[in-house]
C-alpha cells in the first residue's frame, strides 16, 4: 500500500493520523466549547450591565462546599485517565474499576449539586424572576434579597447545563462500562474509553471555568 | 496512533496535584482583600491555566499531531471576537 | 409604480449627507452592476457553444486576482470612511443647545413629553401628547427614546432618523429640520399585532410657530 | 500503524456494516445509513418546505396587494387567521405577523438549509472525495430523523392556540420572550423547541461532513484537490458547527423565558433585550453565509464544466471561501446598526462587513472569467447557475447600501432589505439549487430531466422572479417598512399601491411556475433519458461510478491524479480530463480493492 501511495507521487495520506471516532469527538467538542461560550458571554452582558444583581462571592453561594465538589471532580478526570491508561496496557480488570470509580466520582459531583440547588431553593435562590428573593447562606428568612433575579438565572443555566454535560456523561460511562465487561475494548482498540475521556475531561475543564467566574469573580 | 512520548506516561498524578493546588490557591485568593480587578485578573488567569492542563495532559493535547492542534484551537479566536464585543457593548 | 431609484426629499440638516452617499454608492454599484451583467450576458451569447469551438485551457492568473482584490478593496475603503463621518454625526454627536424631549412607545402608540415654556424637562409644565410629534425649524431636536414594553423603531423617513426604541434603556437620537411641514412618524421593527397602526406625524413649526404652540399647549393642561 | 494503514481502518469502520445482502425494506429507504439516500429523504422533505413557504409567501403577498380586502378561498381558514365577513374572509393581523415569521423561518431552515447541507452535503461530500460512504453513516440517519420531528413541530404551530410565532424569523425579544405582548404562547414555545431540536440534526450533520473531508479522501485527493463544491460544503460544516450552538444556547435562555419565568431579555426585571440581538446575529450572519456558501460551490461546479473551462483562479476561490466564513464572525453588528448598539461598535462593524465585499467580488469576477473564452453549453443547469451568477451580483452591490450605516439608517428594516435578502437566498440559493439539482439529477436517479420543461421553468423563473423582488428595492427607497400588515394605514405609502399589486400578481406567476419544475422533476423520474456514468463529461470522482452508484460508491478505491478541473486540456482528446486520469508518463497503478467490497 506504501507502494501504491507513493506511485500518486505525493505524501501517503491527506487524512489526519487520528482515527475517525476521535476526531468526531474533538469536532464535537469545538460545538460545547461555542455552546459554553454563548452562556459565559450572556453572563458577561448581563453582569456588567447591572452589577447591583450579583452578589459577593460567598454571600449566596456556597463556595466551600463546591470547592469540594471541584475537587471531586478533578479526581474522576483522574480516574477516567487511569481507566484509559489500564486500557493501553490491556489491563481489562484495572479499566473496569477505574471506570466504576469514575462513575463513581461523577454520581456524587451530581448528587453534591442537587443538594447546592435543594438549600439554595430553600433560602430562595431561584431562577424565576418573580419568585427571586435571595437571602444568603445561613441569614433569617426574612432578611433582604440579595442580588437580583439574573443572578439566579444565569446560575441555575450555567451550572444546569454543565450538571446535565455530567449526568449524559455518567450515563454514557455506564454504557462504556458494560461494553468493557463484555470485553469490546483491548490494548489495540479502545476507541470508545478514549472519546469517552475526552468527553469527560472536557466537561472537567468546562467546570474549571464555571467554577472561577460563577463562584468566585 | 500511539507516540513515543504517551508511552512514557503523561504526569497523570502531578498534573492532578497541581489543579488541587491551584484550585486551592484560586478559593483563597477570591477572598484576599485586594481591588477586585486583580482578583478577577488572577483567578482568570489560573483558571485557564488549569484548563490548559486539562487539554494538554488529561485529553492527551500534547501527544496529538499539529493539524488536532489546529482543529482544537480554532474556536478560540470566535470565543476571543464574542467575548471582547460584548464588553465592549457595555463601555 | 415608482420605480425611481432617487431617495424622496430630505428635510434635516444630515439628510443631504446621507442622501450624498447613497448616490455615491448608487453611481458606483450602478456602474459595476452594467459592468458585470454585461460582461456576463456578452461572454454568454459571444461563447456560447458552436460546433468545433474548444474552450481556452487557462488555469487564471495572480496578476489579475491581484487586481480585482485590490479595486474593490479600496472602493469599499473609500465608501468606510465617508461614511464614518456621517455616521459619528448622526449618532454620536449630538449638538448643544438642543431641544430635549421624551419620546416614549408602547404597543401601539407614540408618547412624546414636551418640556413645556421652561425648556426643561421633569418639571411641572411638561405635557404629553400621542402620535404628534412638533419640532421647531433650524433648531437640533434631542429625542430621548424610552419603550415601555417590546422594541420599537423610531422612524422619520424624511429626516432620515430611524432609531430603536429598547425597553430598559434611554437611547438618545437627534435631527434637525429645515423646513417646516407635516411629515411622518413610523414604526420601523415589528412590534406586535398592531405594528402597521403605530404611525404619528411630526409637524415642524417655525421657532416662532413653536412657541407660540408651547404656550398654548400648557395653557390647555391648566 | 502507517498513517496509510490507518485511512484503511477508517473507511473500513465506515463501510464495516455495510452488508452484502439487500437489506429488508425499511433499512434501504426510511432508516437507511447511505448517505445518497439520506440526501434524497433530505430533499423531498426540503421541497416539500419550499412548497409550504412559497404558499405563505403567496397568502402574504395576497394581504399586501389587495390590503384588507376578501381572500378568494379565505374562507377555508379558522376564524383565528381570517376574520370573517359578509363579503369573504379577511386576514387577521396575528396571521399575518405569522406569516411573516414562518415563511421566513421555514425557508431558512426547512427548505435552503437542509437543500443545500442536508442535500449536496450529503450526496456530493463522499463521492467528490472518493469515499464509500460518510465517517459515521448512523450519525447520519440521526440527523435527517432529528430533521422530521423538528418540521413537524414548526408546522405543527400554526394548529395550537393563539397559532403560530409571530415575531419574525429573527423573534427580537421582548416581543418573543413572553405571550403577553402576542398573544402567541404555546406558538412561539414549538418555535424554539423545534428549531433547538433542528440544532441538533445540524450539528450531527457538520460533525459528520467535517470527519469525513478530513479523514476520508481517496488517495491523491489533496486539499487543493477537492472540487469547489465539496470545499464550500465544508467550510459551511464548520461555520454550522461553531454558530449552531450559539443559537441553541438563545434559544434556550428564551423558552426559559417563555415557560419558567426567567428574565434574561425581560427588561421589566432588569433583562437585556440587546442580548438576544447579539447572540442571534452572532449566530444568524454565519448563517446567512450556511445559506450562501454552498451554492456558490455548485456553481463553480456547474459553470467551470458547462464552460468546458478549469475554473479560473481555483485557489483563490477557495481562499474567497474562507475569508468569507471568517469574516462572517465579526460582521454580526451589522443587523444592528439601528438597535440602540454602542455606535463606536457601528463603525468598526461597518468595515468589517465592507471588507466582505472583496472575497464577494472576487468570486464574481472568477466566475466571469471562467465564462470568457469558453465552450458554453447553455442547458439547463448552465442556465441556471448562470442566473445565479446575475442575480448574485445584484443581492451583493445592494448589500453595500446597508454596509454603509448613513445609509443604513434610512433603509434598515425596509423592503430594500427584503429584495436584498431574497436576491441573495431566492435568486442566489435557490437558483444554485435549482442548477445543483438538475446537474445531479443523472447521479441520483439514473436519468436525465427534462430539459424542454426546465428551460421554460428557468425562463418564467427568471422573469418573474426580477419582476417580484427588483421593485422591492423601490418601494424600499419610498420608505416602505417591512413586515408591515397593511401599509396604507401610512398616508406617504399609499402611491406603492398600484406596485405593490404588480409584485403580488407576479409572485402568483412565479410560485405557479415552480409547478413546471416539479412535473419535470417527477416526470424525469420515470420517463427521463437514461443517464449514462457521465452524462455532463465531467472529471469529479463522483461521475466515474454508476448513475445511481451502488451502496459503497466506489468498487475500487478511486486514487486521484489531478485538480477537479482540468477542462479542454491539451493533454486529453476529449475536453476533459477525469480526476483519476494518470499522468501520460506514469502507467495507472494496479487496483486496490476497497476494505468492504473484499
Amino acid at each position: 500500500m506504501t507502494t501504491h501511495a507513493a506511485a500518486v507521487g505525493r505524501a501517503p495520506m491527506p487524512g489526519m493520523e487520528v482515527y475517525n471516532l476521535k476526531l468526531g469527538m474533538w469536532v464535537f467538542l469545538l460545538s460545547e466549547v461555542m455552546f459554553f461560550t454563548g452562556l459565559i458571554g450572556s453572563y458577561i452582558i448581563l453582569r456588567f450591565a447591572h452589577p447591583e444583581h450579583f452578589a459577593q462571592p460567598g454571600v449566596v453561594l456556597n463556595v466551600p462546599l463546591t470547592a469540594f465538589n471541584t475537587f471531586i471532580l478533578i479526581c474522576s478526570s483522574v480516574t477516567m485517565v487511569k481507566a484509559f491508561a489500564a486500557i493501553e496496557q490491556g489491563d481489562q480488570k484495572g479499566l473496569k474499576r477505574w471506570l466504576l470509580a469514575t462513575i463513581a466520582l461523577g454520581t456524587l459531583f451530581v448528587g453534591v449539586q442537587v443538594v447546592e440547588y435543594t438549600v439554595l431553593a430553600s433560602e430562595g435562590f431561584v431562577p424565576m424572576a418573580e419568585a427571586y428573593h435571595a437571602i444568603g447562606r445561613g441569614n433569617p428568612h426574612d432578611g433582604p434579597a440579595l442580588g437580583g433575579p439574573l443572578y439566579g438565572a444565569t446560575f441555575y443555566t450555567m451550572t444546569g447545563f454543565h450538571g446535565t454535560h455530567v449526568t449524559i456523561g455518567v450515563l454514557c460511562m455506564w454504557f462504556v462500562l458494560w461494553r468493557a465487561s463484555k470485553g469490546a475494548y483491548t490494548a489495540q482498540s479502545y476507541g470508545g474509553v478514549e472519546i469517552m475521556g475526552l468527553y469527560w475531561h472536557f466537561v472537567d475543564l468546562v467546570w474549571i471555568i464555571l467554577f472561577t467566574i460563577v463562584y468566585l469573580i | 496512533m500511539e507516540t513515543e512520548a504517551r508511552h512514557k506516561h503523561p504526569p497523570y498524578m502531578l498534573v492532578w496535584g497541581v489543579l488541587f493546588v491551584l484550585t486551592m490557591v484560586e478559593v483563597f485568593y477570591a477572598f484576599m482583600d485586594i481591588p477586585k480587578v486583580y482578583i478577577a485578573v488572577g483567578l482568570i488567569i489560573m483558571a485557564v491555566w488549569k484548563a490548559l492542563l486539562v487539554a494538554l495532559y488529561y485529553m492527551h493535547l500534547r501527544f496529538e499531531p499539529k493539524r488536532l492542534w489546529v482543529l482544537a484551537a480554532s474556536p478560540l479566536p470566535l470565543v476571543v471576537i464574542l467575548l471582547t464585543f460584548v464588553l465592549f457593548e457595555n463601555f | 409604480m415608482n420605480w425611481s431609484w432617487m431617495l424622496p426629499e430630505s428635510f434635516s440638516t444630515f439628510g443631504g449627507e446621507v442622501d450624498a452617499i447613497y448616490y455615491v454608492i448608487l453611481w458606483v454599484t450602478g456602474i459595476v452592476f452594467v459592468i458585470t451583467e454585461g460582461l456576463l450576458v456578452y461572454f454568454v451569447v459571444r461563447y456560447r457553444h458552436k460546433e468545433g469551438r474548444k474552450a481556452t485551457f487557462d488555469h487564471g492568473s495572480t496578476r489579475v486576482e491581484v487586481a480585482w482584490t485590490l479595486a474593490p478593496l479600496f472602493i469599499v475603503i473609500g465608501l468606510g470612511v465617508a461614511s464614518k463621518g456621517v455616521w459619528d454625526r448622526m449618532k454620536r454627536d449630538v449638538p448643544d443647545g438642543a431641544l430635549e424631549m421624551i419620546v416614549t412607545a408602547q404597543q401601539f402608540e407614540w408618547h412624546a413629553t414636551y418640556a413645556g415654556a421652561d425648556g426643561v424637562l421633569g418639571t411641572d409644565d411638561d405635557f404629553t401628547l400621542v402620535n404628534e410629534l412638533h419640532a421647531p425649524e433650524d433648531r437640533p431636536v434631542l429625542v430621548y427614546l424610552r419603550s415601555n414594553d417590546v422594541l420599537h423603531s423610531f422612524f422619520l423617513p424624511e429626516m432620515r432618523v430611524k432609531q430603536d426604541a429598547v425597553p430598559g434603556q434611554e437611547i438618545r437620537a437627534w435631527f434637525e429640520a429645515v423646513q417646516p411641514g407635516d411629515y411622518t412618524l413610523g414604526c420601523a421593527e415589528l412590534c406586535g399585532t398592531g405594528h402597521t397602526t403605530m404611525n404619528g406625524t411630526l409637524t415642524v413649526h417655525t421657532q416662532a410657530d413653536y412657541d407660540t404652540w408651547v404656550a398654548g399647549q400648557v395653557a390647555q393642561q391648566q | 500503524m502507517s498513517t496509510t494503514q490507518h485511512d484503511m481502518v477508517n473507511r473500513a469502520e465506515a463501510g464495516g456494516h455495510h452488508d452484502h445482502h439487500e437489506p429488508p425494506f425499511i433499512r434501504k429507504y426510511i432508516f437507511s445509513t447511505d448517505h445518497k439516500t439520506i440526501a434524497k429523504q433530505f430533499m423531498f422533505v426540503s421541497l416539500f418546505f419550499l412548497v409550504v413557504g412559497g404558499l405563505l409567501a403567496t397568502l402574504m403577498r395576497w394581504q399586501l396587494g389587495f390590503p384588507s380586502q376578501p381572500m378568494p378561498g379565505g374562507g377555508v381558514f379558522p376564524d383565528a387567521m381570517m376574520a370573517p365577513t359578509p363579503g369573504g374572509a379577511i386576514m387577521l393581523p396575528e396571521f399575518y405577523n405569522s406569516l411573516v415569521t414562518m415563511h421566513g423561518t421555514i425557508m431558512i431552515f426547512f427548505a435552503i438549509m437542509p437543500l443545500l447541507v442536508g442535500l449536496f452535503g450529503n450526496l456530493l461530500i463522499p463521492l467528490q472525495i472518493g469515499a464509500p460512504d460518510m465517517a459515521f453513516p448512523r450519525l447520519n440517519m440521526a440527523s435527517f430523523w432529528l430533521a422530521v420531528p423538528a418540521g413537524i413541530l414548526m408546522l405543527a404551530s400554526f394548529a395550537v392556540e393563539g397559532g403560530a410565532a409571530g415575531a419574525g424569523w429573527t423573534s427580537y425579544a421582548p416581543l418573543s420572550a413572553s405571550g403577553e405582548y402576542t398573544g402567541v404562547y404555546l406558538g412561539q414555545q414549538l418555535w424554539l423547541v423545534s428549531l433547538a431540536v433542528l440544532g441538533f440534526s445540524s450539528l450531527a450533520g457538520a460533525v459528520n461532513y467535517i470527519s469525513t473531508v478530513i479523514n476520508m479522501r481517496a488517495p491523491g485527493m489533496t486539499w487543493f484537490r477537492i472540487p469547489l463544491a465539496t470545499w464550500a460544503l465544508f467550510i459551511t460544516a464548520v461555520l454550522v458547527l461553531l454558530a449552531m450552538p450559539i443559537l441553541a444556547g438563545a434559544l434556550i435562555m428564551l423558552l426559559f423565558d417563555q415557560t419558567i419565568g426567567t428574565a434574561f431579555f425581560l427588561p421589566e426585571f432588569d433583562g437585556e433585550p440587546l442580548l438576544w440581538q447579539h447572540l442571534f446575529w452572532f449566530f444568524g450572519h454565519p448563517e446567512v453565509y450556511i445559506l450562501i456558501l454552498p451554492a456558490m460551490g455548485i456553481a463553480s461546479e456547474v459553470i467551470s464544466n458547462r464552460a468546458r473551462k478549469p475554473i479560473f483562479g481555483y485557489h483563490s476561490m477557495v481562499l474567497a471561501i474562507i475569508a468569507i466564513a471568517f469574516l462572517g464572525w465579526i460582521v454580526w453588528g451589522h443587523h444592528m446598526f439601528q438597535s440602540g448598539m454602542n455606535p463606536m461598535l457601528g463603525t468598526s462593524f461597518m468595515i468589517s462587513t465592507m471588507a466582505i465585499a472583496v472575497p464577494s467580488a472576487i468570486k464574481t469576477f472568477n466566475w466571469l472569467a471562467t465564462l470568457w473564452k469558453g465552450d458554453l453549453h447553455l442547458d439547463s443547469p448552465m442556465l441556471y447557475a448562470i442566473a445565479f451568477v446575475s442575480l448574485f451580483i445584484i443581492g451583493g452591490l445592494s448589500g453595500v447600501y446597508m454596509a454603509s450605516t448613513p445609509v443604513d439608517v434610512y433603509i434598515h428594516d425596509t423592503y430594500f432589505i427584503v429584495a436584498h435578502i431574497h436576491y441573495v437566498l431566492f435568486g442566489g440559493s435557490l437558483f444554485a439549487i435549482f442548477a445543483g439539482i438538475t446537474f445531479w439529477y443523472p447521479k441520483m436517479f439514473g436519468r436525465l430531466m427534462n430539459e424542454r420543461l426546465n428551460k421554460i421553468h428557468f425562463l418564467l423563473t427568471f422573469v418573474f422572479y426580477n419582476l417580484v423582488f427588483w421593485p422591492m428595492h423601490n418601494l424600499g427607497l419610498q420608505g416602505m417598512m417591512r413586515r408591515i400588515y397593511d401599509f396604507t394605514q401610512y398616508e406617504y405609502l399609499q402611491p406603492l399601491q398600484p406596485m405593490n399589486r404588480f409584485i403580488t400578481i407576479c409572485v402568483f406567476i412565479l410560485v405557479a411556475s415552480q409547478s413546471l419544475y416539479a412535473i419535470s422533476f417527477f416526470w424525469s423520474l420515470f420517463k427521463g433519458e437514461k443517464a449514462t456514468n457521465n452524462p455532463w463529461n465531467s472529471n469529479g470522482l463522483e461521475w466515474t461510478v454508476p448513475s445511481p452508484p451502488p451502496h459503497g460508491n466506489f468498487a475500487e478505491m478511486p486514487v486521484v491524479y489531478r485538480g477537479p478541473y482540468e477542462y479542454s486540456s491539451p493533454e486529453s482528446d476529449t475536453d476533459f480530463l477525469p480526476q483519476t486520469t494518470p499522468p501520460r508518463d506514469r502507467p495507472a497503478p494496479a487496483p486496490v480493492p476497497t476494505p468492504q467490497g473484499a
